[in-house]
């Protein structure tokens, strides 16, 4: 195995227990996003855009699913036969096994893996974030302070900065306080969850951690503070751009939504960083004689009879003759029947809106105070006039 | 099934479709939005379990290579055969031959040699089809021909040549070849360009004509039809057959019926073909668009009906295409309007501009041609 | 997800510990063999030559080393974006995890992953034999037998039979006996493991053995008995060639050393079946002015100076002027220094042999007699003259 | 490291190695028992971190072709860059002109137009090093200089002509271009057929000289090396040139020197080539094998000495070979003797033959020799 600068580990391990119905069968990582991405893309493409050809895959579930949308890398050009990307559940020894405590103990448990590398430094992700990013160029800001930790940061509204991991730094951007959720922050700069280690310096701090009785095991509740305390050089990398947690149902609605702005936050339309994604190779959409199509994002295979509007379309739905969809998100291969109706919804992977059937609320004025309609992957929505 | 190979020749190209490939060859041709005339042979040929598949290159070789690439998507990038590239023989830049060069052939006997696969199947890239070649195959087997063609039958439209086409019995035995000259309303064996072969058999045609090396592989056939056991096979489904610009405008638009979509696009077997990785298509708010087939990566701001639209074309406000092929990454600005147009790729069309054709005789507008 | 005609499962959990220290560090399936190659090659290879693109392999292990041996699959030419080589080690839920119980428990555990494929038939493979085979001949049977079950097997030594898995069938090969291990065998058709299941009638009896108590939960013991029973339609393949169990030190020596017979049962010159193996890119070997070689097979990348015969010396092994060795198989990266003798031995992956130190028995009496002397990987044998 | 692209021409030869390659061009002769010429400049930019490479392809497209692949050995079986196959400029079968043709460059401008990477790195197939491209690539930035030179300091061993060689300042500035006749034991500042640009020069360059497209690049530079800021790179380690049988020949023998074969192969920056699975190979018992590099798959009963054996070549009892060049999958039978010989691919060398050259002037038995 050759010997390699940098690896990427991506935490995907969260239960996205906040979005409701949509993850009951996929992990959030492999949640679709956009019309045809999966949120994991965005990670992924960063990762094959910074040049890192090896990646692990840090999870809770039962793999296959993700194995199965990941396969073999090749979507984001990370299928090189002495990389790769690789997905890491949780290990079973002959004394059993048991889930990662936390995400300190996720990177803790796959120390070995890491180790086959011989990396000199770690990049940390999380899988869960919409942004493009070029992390090459937060190692080279790494490289050039010294560096022992660099934390991504990004200045987020104050109001909302008790929601973060917040950072205070020293003019040179050294880290010098790391408060996690703070109720006072004295700091807009939020971290961003991705951090570059030195692997040496990592792999003791995690080994240190495992053994404190108490510790949760976490990059910001534990790790940070931990070599804070002990004085390394802790540095913040400001990142310029568009970035989100789509860890809820309303930030992920949001973030949906934003895609259709006139001029979007997030740009898909980069041609030096397209966002790779693993999609079924389908025939383009088909817009139908009678079909009225208004502000939309509308991905490969969908055939659209109906009428959208306001709305994200993801890969191979269908909208029969006579249907309404406004202002939602329909996942991939969702049927949409005759004259059925969508309001402010979000239908899952392979839903099916039966002729005539409404989902969500018509009326207008209610459309800005009703919550999200949301419908499960293969859901029925039918028999009754309204869902 | 059986162990076979293929080989797509994309050396090929009788009444090239004028103006609309600048040169491409007829397998590089843009086609339905997102496919290129080469991804038909080739799906066809992976779709019944071909894993090597030799690919002779026409003079321009950077289209068809690009195009490929690595092969992945037709999971031909494989250790063992996968993708063979084949060189072709030069022929000039127009090659007027309809059909198989034999000298193609013979150029590259060592790929036929080397292989211990017993079949060969030869197509070239002239048809948008989606075929289950497993079952020409099995026919082939069962009847013990030595060579089988793949043949559609069509109900000639009107006075139509044909060029050279099988004559058989009842049961599909080929008795001879002839020049057609169909009537409008009679039944028409076209050939498609297609054949299933013995290797073996294949190299002793190729070895036994060393001196007629410009002579085109039907030819070959009508020598022998008498002394080789020569069978047709008919394509059950849809089967559009390009060879001029007014045909591929022809089959374009046919592609606009749902029908024909379903039968191409959505059954068991997939047409594969490379991925580019472009955003979803976004339609702007006063954007109308009717009976279209729009690729991924375009902007529409404008009205576009019965037209097909290739990746990462803009269509400005106020700007109207109708009835058009639009290619890849062109920009159709304000207020122009279009009818009956082929804009072929990375063309811009200036604010403003009219440009009309006639269905029966469309226009193509090429990037350097300065509208 | 395509659906598949058929996938294999590859059984890689055997702890391998009659191997004894070869396989301390490396799951039995990933020990290496022959020179170039690693037991797992022969059925990876065999899977690729029948024309299989989809392979799970159930290992109990952590699976990072194999993970790392595998990687993509490519040298298996099984690496396809909709299909490839997926290992799957037991599975953590929130209750925690716990090694397969069985073979079959093992399928059994994995049967989401299975139906994501939707495949017809299903192929059961052992990991660590050593044979070439063309599976697409055994499925080619089977359909025409219209078989429920198929079962490859090969004639074995009568004074051997008791050890297997025995199998008695009627002239039309149906199976009308299944014995494992009969203190008296009927038969010497012994099973090598190796089944063909319709997937749907594998499912229901995984499921319904999953439910019985008491049940090993094994193929052998459980699954095939309990059809046979129930009347299912189970066949016999039989299979001509060389076919090898390397589960023990005896078998694994004794099976590389074959390969050193003038006409081997095993043939790896094949050129329509060659044995793909995933091995780094090693300059030729280079025979020094003073070497001698005799009936040696030596891999890429060795560098002999001293003197060899009646051996297998793998991938970058080194054995200095002056040293000697017979009738041993060196590992790959093994080290033999100036004068060291090595004889009916087995050296571990990147072993040393310090100079002038002696592994094994040097009295050729004795060398019949004696067991053979192991080396484990990374051990250096030296400082005294005798190991 | 800085956006940077390959740019590797095949499309070169002078001095064709008369009779080893059967008209295979230079890139694609065997080298070292499993390599071919090309893997050298390859893996010499893939170790540098450069994951873009255009392959310039000879006339005969085959063996090039089928070596690459899919380019996963080279890790260049990628979606985005990876292996960009360019058509090379017809030349005749025996290209005469000894470095890049300006044309060949100009053919596939598009290819340097669509990239957004700063620097080009070009190469040609004619030698023999494992080099640190980063280090160029440093010096080549911390000075600012334009163009630089890859080169190899030679003592001149005897009286030889260089070709076109760059007189420079003490610090490796190019002052100008001299056709140079080095006398014995004169040092020479031998052009590495290797440069590194900037893309955006190179494309002024190319469009700059439109109508002297048959010029080779060094002329160029010749021309512009008063206005240019180049500068020279000297390669520390091992380089061989390869340029005639002859030295085709002493370039191979001396790869049975260990200490050239830890520098080539066994350190940090490895040779990548094509894999293929060949078993280990055998030595019988009663084989004698003597200072020679015996690749994979081999199968030696006989007397081997000062030699190297490709892939597959078998050695029947009784043979003697000394001093030779066996390639991949040849038969030399009982009881022949061969001294001074390369015996190309493929080739059977019947029982008892005895074939013997000089040192200095080694035979070649190619398959299709009949002996």
């Amino acid at each position: 195995m050759p010997k390699k600068e940098w690896i990427a580990m991506l935490l995907a391990g969260g239960q996205g227990s906040r979005l409701g119905v949509l993850t009951r069968h996929i992990a959030k990582p492999a949640l679709a996003f956009g019309g045809k991405y999966r949120i994991i893309d965005f990670s992924l493409s960063n990762c094959s855009h910074s040049h890192i050809d090896t990646v692990g895959i840090l999870t809770q579930y039962k793999p296959f699913l993700l194995n199965s949308y990941i396969g073999i890398g090749s979507a984001w050009d990370l299928d090189t036969s002495d990389g790769g990307v690789h997905i890491l559940p949780p290990f079973v020894g002959e004394q059993g096994g048991r889930w990662y405590k936390g995400t300190a103990n996720a990177i803790y448990e796959n120390i070995d893996f890491i180790n086959s590398y011989e990396p000199e430094f770690v990049l940390i992700l999380s899988g869960d974030h919409i942004y493009n990013m070029n992390y090459e160029k937060m190692l080279d800001e790494h490289k050039a302070k010294g560096a022992d930790v660099t934390v991504s940061a990004i200045q987020v509204p104050w109001e909302e900065a008790s929601r973060f991991g917040i950072i205070t730094t020293d003019p040179e951007g050294r880290i010098i306080k790391f408060s996690e959720k703070p109720v006072k922050p004295d700091s807009n700069l939020a971290s961003m969850g991705i951090y570059i280690f030195k692997w040496k310096l990592l792999k003791e701090a995690l080994q240190k951690d495992e053994a404190r009785p108490g510790s949760e095991n976490d990059f910001g509740k534990n790790i940070l503070p931990m070599l804070l305390e002990e004085g390394k050089r802790l540095f913040s990398y400001d990142f310029q751009g568009y970035w989100k947690d789509v860890g809820t149902l309303e930030s992920y609605y949001e973030a949906n939504m934003e895609l259709l702005h006139e001029e979007p936050g997030l740009n898909l339309y980069d041609r030096e960083h397209p966002v790779y994604s693993t999609i079924p190779i389908l025939p383009p959409q088909y817009i139908g004689p009678n079909a009225k199509v208004s502000n939309c994002l509308v991905a490969n295979g969908c055939t659209i009879l109906g009428e959208i509007s306001n709305s994200v379309i993801s890969t191979g739905v269908t909208i029969a003759e006579g249907a309404k969809v406004e202002h939602s998100i329909l996942l991939p291969y969702t049927t949409v029947l005759e004259d059925a109706r969508v309001y402010r919804a979000i239908t899952g992977e392979k839903a099916v809106i039966k002729p005539h059937c409404i989902l969500g609320t018509e009326s207008r004025s209610d459309q800005r105070k009703s919550s999200i309609a949301v419908l499960a992957d293969r859901a029925v929505c039918g028999g009754s006039r309204h869902a | 099934m059986e162990k076979m190979i293929g080989i797509i020749s994309c050396n090929y190209g009788l009444e090239y479709p004028e103006g609309i490939g600048e040169r491409r060859p007829l397998a590089a041709i843009p086609f339905a939005g997102r496919y290129q005339m080469l991804d038909f042979a080739l799906s066809n040929m992976v779709n019944a379990g071909i894993r090597t598949v030799g690919i002779i290159l026409p003079s321009n070789i950077r289209p068809v290579l690009d195009h490929l690439g690595a092969g992945k998507e037709w999971k031909l990038g494989r250790k063992e055969g996968g993708l063979v590239i084949l060189q072709g023989s030069d022929s000039g830049i127009f090659p007027r031959s309809n059909g198989f060069l034999l000298r193609d052939l013979q150029k590259n006997t060592d790929y036929l040699e080397n292989n211990a696969a017993e079949y060969v199947v030869l197509s070239n890239c002239s048809n948008v089809v989606n075929m289950d070649c497993r079952q020409a195959f099995l026919q082939h087997k069962k009847d013990g021909a030595d060579i089988t063609l793949i043949v559609k039958e069509l109900i000639a439209e009107q006075e139509d040549e044909f060029g050279l086409i099988a004559v058989t019995d009842r049961s599909g035995w080929v008795l001879n070849f002839e020049q057609a000259k169909a009537k409008s309303g009679q039944s028409v064996q076209r050939f498609a360009n297609m054949i299933i072969i013995k290797r073996r058999l294949l190299l002793d045609i190729i070895h036994g004509h060393k001196n007629i090396e410009y002579e085109d592989f039907m030819e070959i056939l009508r020598i022998h039809a008498s002394k080789l056991k020569i069978k047709t096979f008919s394509i059950p489904g849809y089967f559009g057959r390009i060879d001029s610009k007014q045909t591929y405008f022809q089959r374009s638009m046919e592609m606009l019926r749902p029908e024909i979509q379903k039968e191409l696009f959505w059954g068991s077997r997939q047409i594969l073909t490379r991925v580019r990785d472009r955003p979803p298509t976004k339609y702007g708010p006063i954007s109308s668009v009717h009976d279209s087939l729009v690729s991924s990566g375009c902007l529409i701001h404008g009205t576009v009906s019965q037209s097909i639209l290739f990746r990462g074309a803009v269509i400005e406000a106020g700007a109207q295409v109708i009835n058009c092929i639009i290619m890849k990454n062109c920009r159709i600005s304000r207020g122009a309007i279009l009818e009956n147009v082929i804009v072929t790729k990375n063309a811009m069309v200036h604010p403003d501009t009219v440009i009309k054709g006639r269905p029966d005789h469309v226009m193509v507008l090429n990037r350097d041609d300065g509208f």
